[in-house]
């Protein structure tokens, strides 16, 4: 395929129909929207199913039943719609059926804005609806990467029967790049054997998340945590730039972590020993990658917009080797290569590092002041 | 080598469309470019800007502090960018709307009245395209002609009977700004 | 058992009701409702096209009493996920069955919706005025003056306003073209819940679009009354305030016989 | 003289309701307090001549306990030869 | 007052009412159900606000109304209800309104259950909803507790106009035992200086959580976030149980480490060096004093009803200090003693202790085969 | 400016609107809404004591616009929000102002039950047919073969239903004590438009129960239309779809002049 | 001889949509092709004389930018004098 | 010194309001208590049970996994609990509901047709109170007086007409365990 101008929105619902998405049900909300209108041009051209819904709750139901019967489903907000989604994300988790969900992360909380941010991370990673599971959970930082991760999401949200998530921030759903779209694939014929579809011939059969006897409820929250465990032994994602010989890590996903690059360039320029550490994969999280290299590098600088989510897990992996530095912009600002430059040059400093546990009171004041 | 465009205005004004063509134009001159709107909820009457970056190499930020050149449409896009502008930069200034002085000394300013020009090129919804050809001619990062295939192919069919008259405002801009240009030099 | 040869069977528990004993309380017409949605199945010979949908509420076990694919939807939520599965597949027969706390409180926006899109699926609305599994508390159906665990000194008009009839609400939009409410309170009354659902399920199955059928019920648990009582209560008291009736029938479903 | 019919009661389902007492147009049953069905009811029983088989027990049994037969057309003939 | 036998869900309504809770808004759910019931019997009463709403969603956005007006107000539900809350709860973080949540957690996830669990801890410590903020979030182990917490909810509520959680599970919501009610408060009589009550002879007011430019929704991040550095500095609360000489330390909330106490008893009568640290302000979370047990103690062993959902807290704190062990049941199993005590005695052995990173792989494979 | 003492002031800016100007496109009617509800402040001279609740769509700014005080609702909770103020706030008037997405689409379940409760509050509703802000697609309220970004190929009434008309709707409930359709398109219905609100608001002054005025209005951006020729549009395709009229006018109500 | 009338368009305000100028019942409003307002738009005028100072406009206006005065009755008066 | 008696059977047997009169009278008689429900989602028919742990000190876990003494009203229970009772422990069989034998021998077993004794006293519903009796009889943890206190405090007022009724369920269940009680010796 020749490469195109792509909206990272349009990109990804075009990737999606090449993937052989069968069902789409989705509600308008910015900077996610563009996504839901391509997919209303191109399923019913298709003969697809595509559905706005009355809103995110009925969405999010509506994929939960179209994902029993076994065809491939999806649907795309942003904050405050995937908030409303979270008891039928848990639903779905706990009846073992695929997914796939696009959240356009905006600023909040609250309805806040609807500029790029990153503060959906926890609730996607870890908080994100009752009871003990977690999503598959994917962050693009280019068209291209929208596209390519959009097509992996609905493969592994099969293979694992989970929910997979492709969580970029505003700013991947509302540039354009040049960007190569895959060969459209032909749709799954065969359902698979636990699909709740009406066929005659054969046991009935029951799609439920509800297990009365905690004993039953437990063996399923077993066999979730045992998928998990195979998840992280095997889909862990991540890219890095220039850390063979790299004594500052940064670590930062989705366009953070694209803006860093810019940063490390210039400091590479001018010889600072910094390279990048972008975690693809944010759930399952490349603990084992990080801690490595805590093993070889001085100080960690995480780079966010947000308060610090991803934060907490590169220190889980870290476990103290190395001091582990924050920056982050919240509210929908994404920060421009020269802050996170000025950040490089700072934990280049030893003096300047906070190993002493107060390295996000620092950061709220360095911030502060720079803004105030 | 990297050539960080931002053009301003308020929503409705064709900031981003313009932005569009400059990226669509890149892509045909086999270039890495990305197109990063600020995109505003208000459908009209908001501000609204967009950053065009066009690079040799990978692009990494979509967005830039200090752009090498800016297209202001209005008012508060002055207030904005007029420091922000990277020193010995362009600034295309649509003066029908900003009847202010641009204080700064150290980039190259052209000013255009591109409401006017474009109500006398018979739509006021040609102003962007005046402006956008101003900035080619002040700094010729992409050649007009690969401005104009992209226009050709991807202005939206309900606008195709602008095609000419886009065209013809993408001149005019170039024209005027040449003049301003020379005048500035006098 | 051996049967007589010298006798015929007139009644049989159907073919479509699974052989498992129901949690539902002694006298309870969930079954009711179950037992002659299970008869029309079987006539209709559609139990293994069929797809049921259950809610949250005392009926979130009728997955396990009926001989077709299931599903259990969150609480409210039966329509959405019925819409998502009758999309993908429509050439199956997509019920859903809800109680009124389920339906008319919680779930109030999807199965408006669902109602206003026409979506080709059948509501199974069960009405007994509470909220059963939950220890009785009040329902938007529950009748003014009505004492429970949730407005203990009766139901006040003046603070909750007055019972919601949903049959009468959903006959008001386009996209219904079957909806009726029927009462299980006495044979006679079952029987014509029977044809009624028969009838909602024909116009799922000649695709004329959502079909509803509302079956006043009873929750002798809650209402603290034996079987009977609660038959006589329904007849007593629900009915004047739930007409039955017909409130929705298209042309094309009155051609159904 | 009327058809005759009996039902039978599945203890596994009946929860002693009594719905079906009440129903019946002939009066015919009873609850049977000398048994207790697994979960502690006190099952319907057909405590008495008359039944006809006209099924309305089985038409408000909430719980599908309730079979009902009825004395074949051929055998009935064969009384009245 | 005297010592009454109550209701964990009753005690609960009651000592809301007597803090001066003035309108209470929810919906009926098992395990929580008896919380709103006694509610509506009592609030009448007092002339005050009670009022069923149509779903957990109106709900919370009743509450975010009422809260606008500067009253006290709140609701409650369990797990499935509250993660139907998330959007709203957001809201009312990004508008700095006070509110007090009861969330009497049960098995998941989906329809799950109604039996005790603690699935809700991530989702209401860290996840829940989009955007950067934290609500107070305080686990009761007793009825008596989850009195003293409730009315402490209302007043950390208000003084740091944020949300604050009491995290109770099933079991504290189902039991009965003998508590003490406080003196019943009077109302609040004047409204603070922010609420939005329609008052003559003073600048108009607004409350919204929408801040459309970036960098005014960053201030208003920066003010949540400083604010929650002064909440962690003071509202931090734990219990702690034969620590002094503690070589093994239980770490354990709720229920679990009330479960947690009586293994603790027995392993001591036998002179194991065992001790218990039970969190009771989980969010703040008692870092710093974690931390300063890791060093004297050798093993760390967490217990919980979910899979590890504080665990990773505790590890943060420890920072690889000490090898931190886990333990925990899903799905609605509340362990029993003779469980906890049985780790106990794993954990004293150092070759049965896992430092080596497997801890959750190694304590499903146990569980597996315990009740597999 | 200088006021020529020699002329009377015939009409001028109400005091109820905030002297700022508004984000909404050119010859939009939400600023005519936004206008007239503040006449209506300023002649009943309740400006102090609303309390308004802004909505999540174009009107999400409302709060700007009017000199009283404001709170900004979830999409769709307006309605639940209005309830919590209200309970606790018996003594104010309270007010909504929501779009068609939001009010029917996303808010259908608060409405409805707000409604049904027959809450002391009144909703300014006002229906342009589309999702304004987000870029014009689809609305329950979408007319049938309507295009919109979400249904580009004109709204398939077979696939999405036919319009709902939530006046109606809402008139079933009993809790509802005045429900009426207006529109904004012209001066004379701009006129009927402003008594209604006048009306709806001394109906909750009077402490009747629910109140809501439906506004037809235009939305030239997303519609692809001048201002003028939107105001035509609504005329000639809206008003036939959504009739204007009164479908509840409780006898109390009837009572107010 | 009818009442005579003014309007004074607020150029803050006027986005300059039109719609006072057809509702307009003397056709006395026009855009100002010559001014542009802070937002780009041409604002209305009052461009004639015949205004009556019926106040359509104001009526109509979605931006709440016109002010209508109208000759004060006791100056009528005078001219009638 | 902490006694822990689990009461279970189906829903609707009144299994929960016995171990609420336990803890009641327990309080009555100023000792730690919990009471502690298996509250199952159906009005009816399922199974329900509830631990009441009576201590003199604080009490930790509410639940027990090895009770000194459980109340048995319905098969199932039989099955969960006959391994589970303490060694020397006590099991109350309601031999109403349960046909089949006991298999331990390492404890003490009354078994009672608790509801024919219950019709016989003129309501089914007295069944778990017979069985209560029978239980203070055999572990005597409570006095039958302290028991009949609670009973008159905390009776719901719409069975109040019971009153006396539970009262003599109690002293019959008593005086039957005795008697079993009695026989077992001999
Ligand atoms: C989100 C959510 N909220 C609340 C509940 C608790 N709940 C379960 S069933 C039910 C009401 C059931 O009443 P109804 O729908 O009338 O059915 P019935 O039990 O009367 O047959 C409620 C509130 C839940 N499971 N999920
Ligand atoms: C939960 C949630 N879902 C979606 C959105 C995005 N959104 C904002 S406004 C809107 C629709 C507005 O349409 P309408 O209510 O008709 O008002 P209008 O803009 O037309 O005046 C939507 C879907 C949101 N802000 N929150
Ligand atoms: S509680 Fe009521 S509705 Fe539920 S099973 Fe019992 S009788 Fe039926
Ligand atoms: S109606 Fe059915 S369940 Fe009830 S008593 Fe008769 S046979 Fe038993
Ligand atoms: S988009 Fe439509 S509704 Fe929104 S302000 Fe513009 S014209 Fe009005
Ligand atoms: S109606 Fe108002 S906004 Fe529109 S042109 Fe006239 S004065 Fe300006």
């Amino acid at each position: 395929m020749p490469r195109e101008l792509l909206k990272g929105n349009v990109a990804m619902a075009e990737a999606a129909i090449r993937a052989g998405v069968e069902a789409y049900f989705g509600y308008p909300i910015t900077p996610q929207t563009e996504l839901l209108e391509w997919m209303a041009v191109r399923m019913p051209e298709l003969g697809r199913v595509f559905l706005q819904a009355e809103s995110e709750v009925a969405a999010i139901n509506m994929v939960y039943g179209a994902a029993c019967t076994g065809k491939r489903t999806m649907t795309s907000s942003s904050s405050p719609g995937v908030s409303l989604m979270m008891e039928g994300i848990s639903y779905v988790a706990g009846t073992e059926v695929p997914i796939v969900i696009v959240d356009v992360m905006r600023g909040g909380p609250g309805l806040g804005n609807i500029a790029p941010a990153q503060g959906d991370y926890k609730q996607m990673v870890h908080g994100g609806g009752h009871g003990d599971f977690k999503p598959i959970v994917l962050a693009p930082a280019s068209v291209q990467e929208a596209i390519d991760l959009t097509v992996l999401a609905f493969d592994l949200a099969d293979k694992y029967r989970t929910i997979a998530v492709v969580l970029a921030d505003g700013s991947i759903g509302q540039m354009m790049e040049p960007a190569e779209l895959p060969e459209m694939r032909p749709v799954r014929s065969a359902a698979p054997d636990w699909a709740v579809d009406g066929q005659e011939n054969r046991r009935r059969r029951l799609l439920s998340s509800i297990h009365l006897d905690p004993h039953d409820e437990e063996l399923v929250n077993i066999r979730l945590m045992k998928r998990w465990q195979q998840i992280e032994k095997n889909e862990v994602r991540y890219k890095e730039f220039e850390l063979n010989d790299a004594e500052i890590v940064i670590i930062g996903f989705g366009t953070a972590g694209r803006v860093a690059l810019s940063a490390v360039r210039q400091a590479r320029n001018e010889g600072i020993p910094v390279g990048l550490f972008r975690p693809i994969s944010l759930s399952p999280f490349p603990f084992k990658q990080l801690k490595a290299l805590a093993k070889k590098a001085k100080v960690f600088l995480v780079v966010e917009m947000n308060a610090g989510q991803m934060y907490d897990d590169v220190r889980l992996a870290v476990e103290g080797q190395v001091p582990v530095e924050f920056y982050g912009r919240m509210g929908g600002v994404v920060p421009f290569p020269d802050e996170i430059y000025a950040e490089i040059r700072r934990v280049a400093n030893p003096e300047t590092v906070f190993s002493n546990g107060r390295v996000r009171e620092n950061w709220l004041e360095r911030l502060d002041k720079a803004i105030g | 080598m990297q050539t960080e465009i931002v053009i301003s205005g308020f929503g409705g004004q064709g900031v981003l469309f313009a932005g569009q063509i400059l990226a669509y134009a890149a892509i045909e001159a086999d270039k890495e470019v990305t197109w990063f709107p600020s995109y505003g909820p208000e459908m009209r009457g908001g501000t609204a800007n967009c950053t065009v970056i066009i690079s040799d190499q990978e692009i990494g930020s979509p967005n830039v502090r200090r752009p090498e050149a800016v297209i202001i449409m209005n008012l508060p896009s002055l207030a904005k960018y007029e420091n922000l502008v990277r020193s010995g930069g362009t600034l295309i200034v649509n003066s029908s709307l900003i009847n202010r002085e641009v204080q700064r000394e150290d980039i190259r300013v052209v000013k255009i009245k591109a409401n006017e020009v474009a109500e006398s090129l018979g739509d006021k919804r040609l102003t962007n395209m005046v402006l956008l050809g101003a900035l080619l001619e002040s700094l010729p990062v992409l050649e007009m002609e690969t401005i104009k295939k992209a226009l050709e192919k991807h202005l939206p069919s309900r606008k195709r009977n602008l095609l000419q008259a886009n065209k013809d405002a993408l001149d005019k801009g170039a024209e005027l700004a040449e003049v301003r240009d020379f005048m500035l030099l006098v | 058992m051996l049967l007589d040869v010298k006798e015929e069977l007139v009644y049989k528990r159907p073919d479509s009701l699974a052989d498992v004993v129901s949690h539902y309380c002694p006298g309870c017409t969930h079954g009711t409702g179950h037992r002659i949605i299970a008869e029309v199945l079987d006539e209709m010979g559609m139990r293994e096209r069929t797809i049921g949908v259950a809610s949250v509420g005392c009926s979130v076990f009728s997955y396990n009493y009926f001989e077709t694919d299931f599903v259990e939807a969150a609480h409210g939520r039966a329509p959405a996920m019925a819409t998502g599965i009758k999309r993908v597949l429509p050439d199956r027969i997509v019920f859903t069955y809800q109680g009124d706390g389920d339906l008319v409180s919680i779930g109030m926006a999807e199965i408006m919706h669902a109602a206003a899109r026409s979506e080709n699926i059948t509501v199974i609305f069960v009405n007994n005025a509470i909220y059963g599994m939950t220890g009785g508390q009040m329902a938007p159906t529950s009748l003014p003056g009505m004492k429970t665990t949730s407005s203990p000194l009766g139901r006040d008009v003046a603070l909750t306003g007055m019972p919601i009839r949903m049959s009468e609400v959903l006959a008001t939009l386009d996209g219904t073209k079957y909806v009726v409410r029927r009462s299980l309170h006495d044979p006679n009354n079952i029987r014509k819940a029977k044809k009624a659902i028969r009838t909602a399920f024909e116009v799922q199955a000649r695709g004329l679009g959502f079909s509803m059928v509302e079956l006043l019920s009873t929750c002798p648990t809650n209402w603290g009354m034996t079987p009977l009582d609660s038959c006589d209560w329904v007849r007593d008291h629900m009915v004047p305030n739930f007409p039955l009736g017909d409130f929705k029938v298209s042309p094309e479903a009155a051609e159904i016989k | 003289m009327p058809v005759r019919g009996t039902i039978e009661v599945n203890e596994l389902y009946c929860k002693g309701c009594e719905l079906c007492i009440t129903a019946c147009p002939k009066d015919v049953i009873r609850l049977d307090m000398d048994r207790l069905t697994p979960k502690g009811y006190h099952p319907a029983m057909l405590a008495s001549d008359g039944c006809t088989g006209c099924a309305v027990c089985a038409v408000i049994c909430p719980d599908a306990a309730i079979t009902v037969f009825r004395e074949a057309k051929h055998n009935t003939a064969r009384v009245y030869a």
